[in-house]
């Protein structure tokens, strides 16, 4: 536990990751009453990777990840509201309803995006950092990664370009033990020695515990400020678990229920409302209000998305082409970047 | 007939086949514990246990290259793409290797191996998850693509392709994965030859070819139509590679029309090699111009009912189908 | 004018495009310190530094994934493909990430990248390294496709493609990189736009459409036709998307004949694909079925002979317009 | 060096490595000669890693390797006539001609090819290692590959996925140091620690020096039994070197005459003379009888090749499916498969 960390910034890792909690619950709660469509999954229980690695960054380090997006988009203060509007598909969604829950992009909070292949961010990541160098900006891109995507060829090419071209950023391994139904076991070799993942590229490796946002921002922190001093590209193995299904369709034979519910003994968010009250750095109305809060931005943010106008059927043949051509026609930008209410952050 | 769910047809296919030849064996993510990301594979672990019924890692560059060495060395491999869309990582090793394998080996090697999974958009899974690639990948010369619209083709075509000594691409919909047929018992064994297309509806107005899902559309659509009495023929390839285009030109010298259905993207497309082959055969045949329905020709939206609007859905056919025979 | 090469027109417009605008950068393998596999970018790393004219290791995956990354930081990079046939391994960067990420991402996030490198057959590589990947990847959208066969063509185009903010899939052929044509000089300086097709030879009495290297095979046989009184007019829509139709229609009106040359395979083609929009928009202005001609539809042989008979040679097209227009 | 090779062992590799010199010389005779085409990359320096592992293997154990091929059909006792058919592109050639240099394949010595994507021998050679593992024989597959290959995705897949699976195969990696112009070094990260390659994958590394065709051959020996013992696959950095340009047309500048000049002096057929001589195994006269039949052999295959008739135009279309339809056709089988004359081998 590192005594960086005052107070209030503790508080506002704890906002976000309910925040994030709140969401998710009314995410799976709209899928279930099919106002959402497509894959959704869920960021419930590794809410203290993505807060506490972002809150380790400065506001405008890019960051890219796979599909499981939703934490890091909220974790970058993307307002819940354009997050549920893009579930619903709708305009007023932070990908105009074109990407869905596994893309979710945000330029202003410069995040490159959720992407659904799974691997298929590595190279991306790499070409922001090498966009950071080729600029000469004192920044560090984190790419996330699950640990289905250790064994992607594009993340080990990534890798390996990283580390020969002394690129600025961190491999975020968000390590929840599965890949669907495949325990990390069963499916990568040395998976009880991922510091050799690294090293096969001469790689700094560190590790943090993924259930206590302050270790992970203590790992980040140091992390990012090694690569800001030059050192090189980092492979950070955030050690999480995810509580719900891998997708909401999930019978998750994969596991006992006692494996997860001894995990979630582990609560990302228990574990710091705990610190805080032990240490006496806030009182539980405090938190009641920040969750309440948090919920009612979750409650909000279905409200908005549910009344938020169908999308016109024009809007098809938009954003295919940034020059457009016959056919294809300007888009407009995203309700999120056009118009939005700095009170609600 | 009993009627069984498309699903279940291509797990009978594979089962039966897996029974016939010790050779033959299931690969792919989540294909054997988890009984199936789409439970395509339900209870195949249980039978034939972990050595033909193989879970891999999200590597598929490797496991579909290790099908085709496999198959070079002599196995008869099925390997499950989760989805189509997840094989372009692995593209090297699914239109180089297999398919040239033969041919660059002077007939020493060749890969009877079957590459299957889902194809084509529908579930709001995204741009990047909504791949159709008949278009792309018939294209290549040395593998074989079946598509089937029913579980009684599903079965059909799934037996003959892994008893085909080439590579098959297997076009499975996961849309059609619930969806219900009649297939005769496993005791009565039939296969369905590839390059024979089959007439799903059979009339003498106009031609409708479609492929894959997109036939029921073209079958909605028929219906609709034939209350306002226009009967549509409508002609499902089933293999894309080889075309049995000869179905296809004799219905049009039959009903003069023709209407291609192609759930993949409209530009070097199927459907245009279809038109453009029956242009070619039976030209003096035509009342008409040939219409295309298509993928419009964006990126798959997230958006529902974009979505749908995308997709050569039934509203869509009916329209060609009535702009086409307007002269009639 | 001046006469330069084909390989010096591209680096020509690469150099120019670099000096204008810092945001530009080359990458890929042997680019910089060996200056190029086949000398197109020779002295750029001397002129440019390592920072912009960047050597990478054998990872197509990795450092085309790096292209579409960088240009949505705000970059414009060049990503060359030793050979377009090497982009295999890298299909989903290619085609799924950069030509999908400004829908995806509601029009947050363009691709503003090149990727360029050789393509076709004809150096007698066999078949995995002997690709055209026209008509595979001109149907997928989002993405932009150019096709220069001459050294005017490849400058003007690679220009407008450095400058465009969409991806741009830049083809050129290995076979012209030492083919010479009139240029101007570097102080005069041209952009071709996108989407505007060149009328190579004026002719009046069939229309021949080709791209790329088979251009010149298309004039070599329209010459012998020329000799035998008829008159080809030879067209080359110098980018495949976007497809200047209107071009191709409007001189089929005039000449009623079309033979369409594409140097990929026939099935599911960019021929098949002009062929039909050349019926779909002037069927009654057609005197004969349109005749397409493609590379025979098998993998590349390695044997020069059966290489040479694979490819569309000019032979093959004299033939075409032989048999298109004896109705003439 | 190892004693368990006897002088008839070590004359059967000096006779393999001497062929392949004397063909490769051939070759390149025949390739300015413009009677060979497409990209011709000679073995020229590297011959004690396929004839030293290949000696170490039982015949059927099966091999494939990428496009730098001739001198493992070769080792494999493919007969020079059938290369250099090949390389002419007559039907007569051991992938009928049309596979040309890069895609050498004999089906009767199990060699499963020579393949042109770079790295992508990878997952094939797992694929024939689960073959191998599938049908329960006692065999190992031995997949070469170039430094450069390192660098490819499908290799890690491949290494990940031989691990999990325990698979019986052996990653050679051919290091000559340089991929075309590209020094390992500048391309791949931890070039100065290869096992770590390995050890990511929790597989076992060896390494051995590659201009020592005993201890190549010792080498794989040990790690070919360890693998039918059930020890699981293994990645053997074999370190060697190319005498001649990447291909036909490398001006070299990469690389200093001086660097090339040295390499030779370990030149791995001169080294095995010596131990040959120094330890009275055989008499120079022996030796120049192996290197005249070498030569003989390489000038007779290129006679054969040219004598060989032209390849007739309707092999186009055959060899495409082996379930021909449509315009396709049922091929012959190469010759060298058909017709073999075991007097010459
Ligand atoms: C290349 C590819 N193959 C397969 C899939 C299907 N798929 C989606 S998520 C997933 C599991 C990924 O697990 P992991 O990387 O650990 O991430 P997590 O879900 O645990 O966050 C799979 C197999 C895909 N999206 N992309
Ligand atoms: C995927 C891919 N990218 C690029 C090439 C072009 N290429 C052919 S050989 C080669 C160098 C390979 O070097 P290495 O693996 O060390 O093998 P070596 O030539 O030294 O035997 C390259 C870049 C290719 N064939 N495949
Ligand atoms: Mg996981
Ligand atoms: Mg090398």
């Amino acid at each position: 536990m590192s005594d960086s960390l005052d107070a209030a910034a503790l508080l506002g890792m704890l906002r976000r990751m309910m925040v994030i909690r709140r969401f998710e619950e009314r995410a799976a709660q709209s899928y279930q009453q099919a106002n959402v469509g497509g894959f959704c999954h869920l960021y419930i229980g590794q809410e203290a990777v993505a807060v506490g690695s972002i809150s380790a960054l400065r506001p405008d380090d890019p960051i890219i990840t796979a599909y499981r997006d939703h934490g890091h988009a909220l974790a970058r203060d993307m307002d819940p509201r354009y997050a549920m509007a893009e579930l619903f598909g709708k305009l007023t969604g932070c990908s105009k309803g074109k990407g869905g829950s596994m893309h979710y992009f945000d330029r202003e909070h410069h995040m490159y995006g959720g992407h659904a292949i799974v691997g298929g961010q590595c190279p991306l990541g790499i070409g922001i950092a090498f966009g950071i160098q080729y600029l000469e900006e004192d920044k560090v891109c984190v790419c996330y990664l699950g640990d289905g995507a250790l064994n992607q060829g594009g993340f080990h090419e990534s890798m390996n370009m990283a580390a020969v071209m002394n690129l600025p950023i961190i491999f975020a391994l968000e390590n929840n033990q599965y890949s669907m139904g495949t325990h990390i076991a069963r499916g990568t070799a040395a998976a009880d020695n991922l510091p050799a993942k690294a090293a096969a590229y001469d790689m700094r490796a560190d590790a943090c515990d993924g259930m206590d946002v302050q270790a992970v921002y203590n790992c980040f922190a140091k992390q990012a400020a090694l690569v800001r001093a030059g050192e090189g590209p980092a492979f950070v193995d955030c050690q999480t678990y995810r509580y719900k299904g891998h997708s909401m369709s999930d019978p998750q034979k994969y596991r006992s229920k006692d494996e997860v519910s001894e995990q979630e003994q582990q609560d990302p968010i228990n574990k710091l409302v705990n610190h805080l009250i032990d240490n006496h750095l806030c009182d539980q109305s405090e938190i009641d209000k920040i969750d309440k809060h948090a919920k009612d931005q979750a409650l909000e943010s279905v409200k908005f998305a549910n009344d938020s106008p169908e999308t016109g059927l024009d809007e098809l043949f938009t954003d295919v082409y940034s020059q457009p051509y016959g056919p294809y026609k300007k888009g407009d930008l995203p309700l999120m970047l056009r118009e939005r209410d700095p009170g609600d952050r | 007939m009993r009627e069984i769910q498309y699903r279940e047809a291509l797990r009978e296919a594979m089962t039966e086949e897996m029974a016939r030849d010790s050779r033959v064996f299931l690969m792919g993510e989540e294909v054997a514990e988890y009984n199936g990301a789409y439970k395509v594979s339900q209870g195949m672990l249980e039978r034939f246990g972990p050595k033909r019924v193989v879970d891999t890692p999200i590597s598929e560059t490797a496991f579909s290259g290790l099908g085709v060495g496999a198959a070079m060395y002599g196995l008869r491999p099925i390997i499950e793409f989760m989805s189509w869309s997840f094989c372009l990582v692995a593209a090297d090793q699914i239109i180089n290797n297999a398919p040239k394998m033969l041919y660059m080996s002077g007939g020493q090697f060749g890969v009877p191996a079957v590459f299957r999974g889902n194809n084509g958009a529908g579930g709001q899974l995204g741009s990047t998850h909504s791949w159709s690639v008949e278009s792309m990948f018939s294209s290549v010369p040395g593998l074989k693509m079946a598509i089937p619209a029913t579980p009684y083709d599903a079965k059909g075509l799934l037996r003959t392709a892994i008893r085909d000594d080439d590579p098959v691409f297997f076009l499975e919909s996961e849309r059609l994965l619930g969806f219900k047929g009649p297939v005769p018992p496993p005791e009565e064994e039939y296969l369905i030859p590839f390059g024979q297309a089959d007439i799903k509806l059979v009339g003498t107005d106009c031609t409708i070819v479609a492929m894959g899902r997109p036939i029921h559309f073209a079958l909605q659509a028929a219906l609709e139509l034939a209350k306002e009495g226009i009967h549509c023929e409508v002609i499902d390839p089933r293999t894309i590679r080889p075309l049995d285009i000869d179905t296809i030109v004799a219905s049009v010298r039959k009903t003069g029309y023709l209407v291609v259905v192609d759930q993949s993207w409209p530009f070097a497309s199927v459907a245009s090699e279809i038109a453009m082959q029956v242009y070619e055969q039976a030209l003096d045949d035509l009342d008409n111009k040939i219409i295309r329905v298509n993928n419009d020709d964006v990126p798959a939206p997230y958006n529902r009912t974009l979505e749908q609007e995308m997709l050569p859905n039934a509203k869509k056919i009916y329209e060609a189908v009535r702009a086409v025979t307007y002269n009639a």
